[in-house]
């Protein structure tokens, strides 16, 4: 769905807040504060923080702290959370060894 | 140190494996076989399953379903092991995770630069 | 009157975001147009992470060296960014007889054009990289080659660059360029807006063969789907960039601790998606199988993620860059055929400065559009 | 490439009644979950159920989930425990992992019945161990026989909130305190009563500030907040607890169908990121379908009842039943689920301002700020009755569609009608026989069997009870009130326990006449230690 979005439109500058060093994505330890400065250096998307910062990409893969980046890059940039994207679903859905991963079962053919 | 139900108003008695024994940081501890290793050590009063890596901060059991990952420890020497949905089998070896690994920050030679300074509390 | 600016660059990936860096620093009033939500979508944030010059076309080399020697080094700091830049070496591992012949070939390629690569035997690679299989019996070392986080890199390029003031606008998919008066002016976008430009940068990947057919120029290039993988954090290994003679996989350790492979299937150029780039079923655990014959240790790394992402791979596997004298005002910068991102410093520079002063330090005429010739 | 004719994900409510429907049809059906016992949040969920019969109200969840399991046998339906899927793939492919390996499967149609997994929000030391999802406290006790703490805070009052708290009282830790931000209680008042009656406090536009300790939870500061949800200087209290539990919602699961490429839209009402879907439950992409919590969150009844629509529509779509017999089934389980779907606590009313029952009665203010209906609201409610010998006293006051007072009453004492969500009154002539069904059936403990007076001075009143140790007859200690202050001395005059009751005990105490409509709960031992226990 692609919405037209300028990235120089004024949203103001960085005001640091009390609660800025509060960790938000709980296995990459990124917080608050490093989130909302994101915002305000060009980063608009929950997938640009998420390259940008790694929020989302730790072990659990954004299950905890997905909503709350969402969150917090709406309100910086005050719009409605629907209107941003959340990161793309990748599998796998649960982390999974390397060795597993390869190991491909043999299938008997058909509806063995 | 919190204890297991003995009887549930409602479950009842909860069905439990054979006793098995396992070390966590070279203690021996006791726990039933199959349920979860995260069960066993919270038995035994365990908390702490890890430490972070950039902040050193402590972390525990949370979701206890297998999702959040905060739960996981170095077990039978692989790191990153969800303890709260690993079942416990006898003489496991199960031991504190630091950053991704068993040592302690000061033995790693801390790669990363580290950003809570001091705690090294073990 | 419509949105004008002195350079549009059509593409926020890193080679436009890099454009548009290095145009803006000079006080160029620079528009950047990205077709998707996000800048850096592309290959820009899907690729290894590979700074290397061994392999590569000695016609693109001069490019990579060039970016290697004057940006790289301190990009980071240009970026205020941590780009997490290792220069320490590229392994491309071999073990049987036909993979030495492949790295040979490849070695002396190189070396005639300057760059210190060497052919170096098992024992040789395993004191560099004592992680890797008893099996590799050879491999191309060339120590002055390197990684990077390709998506701190290119999100660099873009904070930075709209800090100098170059406009970004995301979602906004060009469909159409127009002439005025025999010279390029107009750039249409599918959401109906039009904007103006002096110099039109069309640096879309490989969405930029059907922008520029609307000028009357063809671009041979065609969309080839590869697939990446990360692993879980593991304690710090080894910080060399690696590959192998068959490109059964490439890739390195980050900074992070986790290891970031590409990869592929055999299957690729044939692989079906739904629009978007999906991955099939087949690839992860083909590259799998393909890391861990080279890294026993790593059997038990837990994979995270993976993903896939399409490459603009043109006819001969190196970009078309330049000016088009048929369509005064358009610089092609596109066709980076999947290592767009160890080059583009180098590339984007050279683009910038092109536009600015006419000429370039690194000769740029074998990467020009119109070298497409039939074969006699 | 194994081919199966439907291959559920998730063994859950919703996954097992799905199988269950198609496999009646006829179809080859595979149920994967990636946990080593299936039924999902049902055998967590150790209250019962709510809704009427076809809704299998009265049953306890984990009851429901072992009959539903039974049923999914009885047709032949294969469920594959321990089994992780992956990832899902263009083609309706999965690729599952069971031991140490993975295995390509397809099939002709899908049914993604993943679930939902909780929210979070972040406070001052919510990574502390010790701080936990509702939900980890509901595995802990009910699926490992562990308690997650010794004294418990819990932050929301959902009905996830209250349910977990009540759970947590029965198996024997302490309730410091419900806090939530919102201005209001958001679960259902019943489950609030429950818990208020034993003394627990309610801290309404309230949340956490702080929770202190350096390696795992040792107290946690909570403080008033505006309606803007900053905090109020100067409203801090402070608990010392071992244990924080976050009960702020849930969020579906819904990765694997945003993954294959199903169109997907960001629904608040529904809980976040949902499958966009036809009313039988298929996703954009013909074939795969998405039913219970995945699809937008509800309870467990309503899954189950999702689950089958969607397990009669992919026969349906596979040529496994006509067309005429399908729509006829799913008018049936339409109707079923729009039954269940009315009431206060409707999607359709979410976030709606209610403030009248639909008999028009106010709602109680106290109960929704403070999880108590106050003494002189209670008197409004057609339940809440005066009789001479004993008789049922109903404090059910909000519309919730649920009917088991009245199936269950075999004098029909009790009567809410052909409207599900209609408040339950006493009829005129009730011929209560004191056989307590009704109070032991209740979903919401509000039924309450009293006899205003005995003659002697006192009246006796029944309550139910899912505590242990069980009080003996003869037993001292005081009565509560419904806001858990200590109201009375009491005594234990009978204490029943039967197969129908399914574990919910029947205690009647003796208390003074006039205490008779306000003594609604019961604790044993002195007067004097009782005092310190009672809310502050």
């Amino acid at each position: 769905m692609n919405q037209v979005n300028d990235r120089s439109r004024d949203i103001g500058e960085f005001v640091p807040r009390p609660d800025d060093d509060m960790v938000i994505c709980r296995c990459e330890e990124v917080t608050k504060g490093e989130i909302r400065k994101a915002v305000h250096e060009g980063m608009w998307t929950v997938t640009e923080v998420r390259r940008y910062l790694r929020t989302g990409m730790g072990l659990c893969q954004g299950q905890t702290c997905g909503k709350l980046v969402k969150g917090i890059i709406a309100s910086e940039l005050g719009i409605p959370q629907s209107e941003l994207e959340p990161a793309t679903s990748r599998v796998p859905m649960r982390p999974i060894e390397m060795k597993v991963f390869a190991k491909e079962a043999k299938e008997a053919d058909g509806n063995g | 140190m919190a204890q297991r139900i003995a009887l549930h108003p409602i479950l009842g008695v909860p069905e439990k494996g054979r006793p098995v024994k396992f070390t966590f940081d070279g203690k021996t501890l006791e726990g039933y076989e199959g349920e979860p290793i995260a069960v066993a050590l919270k038995a035994n009063g365990v908390m702490v399953h890890r430490y972070t890596k950039k902040g050193h901060q402590p972390r525990g059991i949370f979701c206890a379903i297998g999702r959040c990952t905060d739960c996981v420890m170095v077990v039978d020497g692989e790191p990153n092991i969800r303890t709260c949905i690993t079942p416990l089998k006898e003489g496991m070896k199960v031991e504190t995770q630091y950053g991704v690994s068993p040592l302690p920050f000061e033995e790693q030679g801390c790669p990363s630069g580290k950003k809570g300074d001091g705690d090294e509390t073990v | 009157m419509a949105d004008t600016a002195e350079v549009i660059v059509i593409g926020g990936g890193i080679i436009g975001s890099a454009i548009s860096y290095f145009l803006a620093k000079e006080g160029v009033k620079v528009l950047c147009l990205e077709g998707s939500d996000y800048i850096g979508n592309g290959g820009s944030s899907r690729n290894g992470g590979g700074v290397r010059q061994s392999g590569r076309d000695p016609r693109e080399l001069p490019l990579v060296m060039y970016g290697i020697k004057n940006y790289w080094p301190h990009l980071s700091e240009d970026l205020e960014v941590d780009c997490e830049y290792h220069q320490d070496g590229n392994l491309r591992l071999g073990k049987t007889e036909k993979h030495r012949k492949i790295l040979e070939g490849l070695t002396d390629r190189a070396r005639k054009v300057g760059l210190d690569v060497t052919m170096i035997d098992g024992d040789e690679v395993r004191r560099i990289n004592p992680y890797l299989s008893d099996e590799v019996t050879c491999a191309s070392w060339c120590p002055t080659d390197g990684h990077a986080n390709p998506l701190t890199t290119t999100l660099g390029f873009y904070k930075t660059a709209r800090k100098y003031g170059a406009r970004f606008i995301t979602g906004e998919r060009v469909v159409e360029l127009k002439k005025e008066k025999g010279k390029l002016r107009k750039v249409v976008c599918a959401s109906g807006d039009v904007y103006e430009g002096e110099t039109i940068v069309l640096a879309a990947g490989y969405d930029s063969r059907a922008i520029a057919a609307t000028v009357g120029i063809d671009l041979p290039m065609e969309k080839i789907m590869l697939e990446a993988l990360v692993t879980e954090a593991q304690p710090p290994m080894f910080n060399q960039m690696l590959g192998t003679a068959e490109a059964d996989f490439y890739g390195h350790q980050t900074k992070h601790g986790s290891f970031v492979f590409g990869g592929s299937s055999g299957l690729e150029g044939f692989t079906k998606d739904n629009g978007t780039p999906i991955c099939c079923s087949l690839t992860a655990p083909c590259i799998c199988r393909g890391i861990m014959k080279y890294f026993p240790n790593l059997s038990d790394a837990k994979i995270v993620r993976t993903w896939a992402g399409w490459m603009d791979f043109s006819a001969d596997g190196v970009p078309m860059l330049g000016m088009v004298p048929e369509v005064p005002g358009l610089v092609l910068a596109c066709g980076f055929s999947g290592h767009g991102f160890g080059i583009a410093p180098g590339a984007a520079s050279q683009i910038a400065q092109l536009i600015l002063t006419g000429k370039t330090d690194v000769d740029l005429t074998a990467l020009r559009y119109d070298r497409f010739k039939a074969k006699i | 490439m194994k081919r199966y004719d439907l291959i559920v994900v998730g063994a859950g409510p919703s996954g097992l009644s799905a199988a269950v429907e198609a496999a009646k049809r006829g179809m080859r059906v595979v149920v994967f979950d990636e946990n080593e016992k299936p039924g999902g949040q049902l055998f967590k969920q150790i209250h019962k159920f709510f809704g009427s019969k076809e809704h299998k109200a009265r049953i306890r969840g984990f009851r429901i989930g072992q009959q539903l399991l039974k049923e999914a046998s009885d047709v032949g339906v294969t469920v594959i425990l321990s089994a992780t899927v992956i990832g899902m793939y263009q083609d309706k492919e999965l690729v599952v992992r069971i031991g140490d390996e993975i295995h390509h499967v397809k099939g002709d149609s899908i049914l993604i019945a993943t679930g939902a997994s909780e929210n979070m929000v972040p406070f001052e030391g919510w990574t502390l161990p010790g701080v936990i999802g509702a939900g980890a406290a509901q595995t802990m006790i009910n699926l490992h026989g562990i308690l997650p703490g010794k004294r418990v805070l819990m932050l929301g009052t959902g009905n996830v909130g209250l349910v977990v708290s009540f759970q947590l009282l029965q198996c024997g830790c302490e309730m410091a305190a419900l806090v939530d931000a919102a201005p209001k209680i958001g679960g259902y008042g019943v489950h609030a009563s429950k818990l208020a009656r034993t003394g627990v406090p309610f801290y309404l536009s309230h949340t956490i500030k702080k929770v202190e300790g350096t390696d795992h939870v040792t107290g946690v500061t909570i403080a008033q907040v505006d309606s803007k949800y900053q905090f109020i200087p100067g409203t801090e209290k402070h608990f010392d607890v071992d244990t924080v539990c976050v009960a702020v919602g849930l969020s579906p699961m819904s990765q694997l169908l945003k993954m294959a490429g199903c169109k997907m839209v960001d629904d608040p009402k529904k809980g976040g990121q949902v499958p966009v879907c036809d009313e039988r439950g298929q996703t954009s992409i013909p074939g795969v379908f998405a039913a219970g919590d995945v699809a937008g969150i509800e309870e467990a009844s309503s899954a189950m009842i999702e689950g089958r629509m969607a397990g009669v529509a992919a026969a349906e779509y596979l040529g496994f039943m006509e067309e005429a017999a399908c729509s006829r089934e799913e008018d049936e389980l339409t109707k079923d689920l729009d039954c269940l779907r009315q009431g206060m606590f409707a999607p359709k009313n979410k976030g709606k301002k209610i403030d009248k029952t639909e008999e028009g009665i106010p709602l109680s203010n106290t109960l929704l700020t403070k999880g108590y209906l106050a003494d002189d609201e209670v008197e409004a409610f057609p339940g809440f009755t005066h009789r001479v010998g004993v008789h049922p006293v109903i404090e059910c006051t909000q519309n919730i569609p649920c009917n088991p007072c009245q199936d269950v009453c075999p004098k029909e004492c009790i009567s809410i009608g052909d409207n599900l969500t209609a408040l339950p009154v006493v009829v005129e002539n009730a011929a209560c026989i004191d056989c307590g069904m009704c109070v032991a059936s209740c979903s919401g403990q509000a039924i309450f069997l009293v006899d205003e007076d005995k003659g002697d001075g006192t009246a006796e009143v029944t309550i139910p009870y899912e505590f242990l140790p069980l009080p003996e007859k003869g037993t001292e200690g005081y009565a509560l009130g419904r806001d858990g202050r200590k109201l009375c001395p009491a005594t234990v005059s009978r204490v029943r326990t039967a197969k129908a009751f399914d574990s919910t005990n029947l205690l009647s105490m003796r208390v003074p006449r006039e205490f008779a409509m306000k003594a609604r709960f019961f604790k044993s031992g002195n007067a004097a230690d009782a005092a310190g226990e009672v809310a502050g």
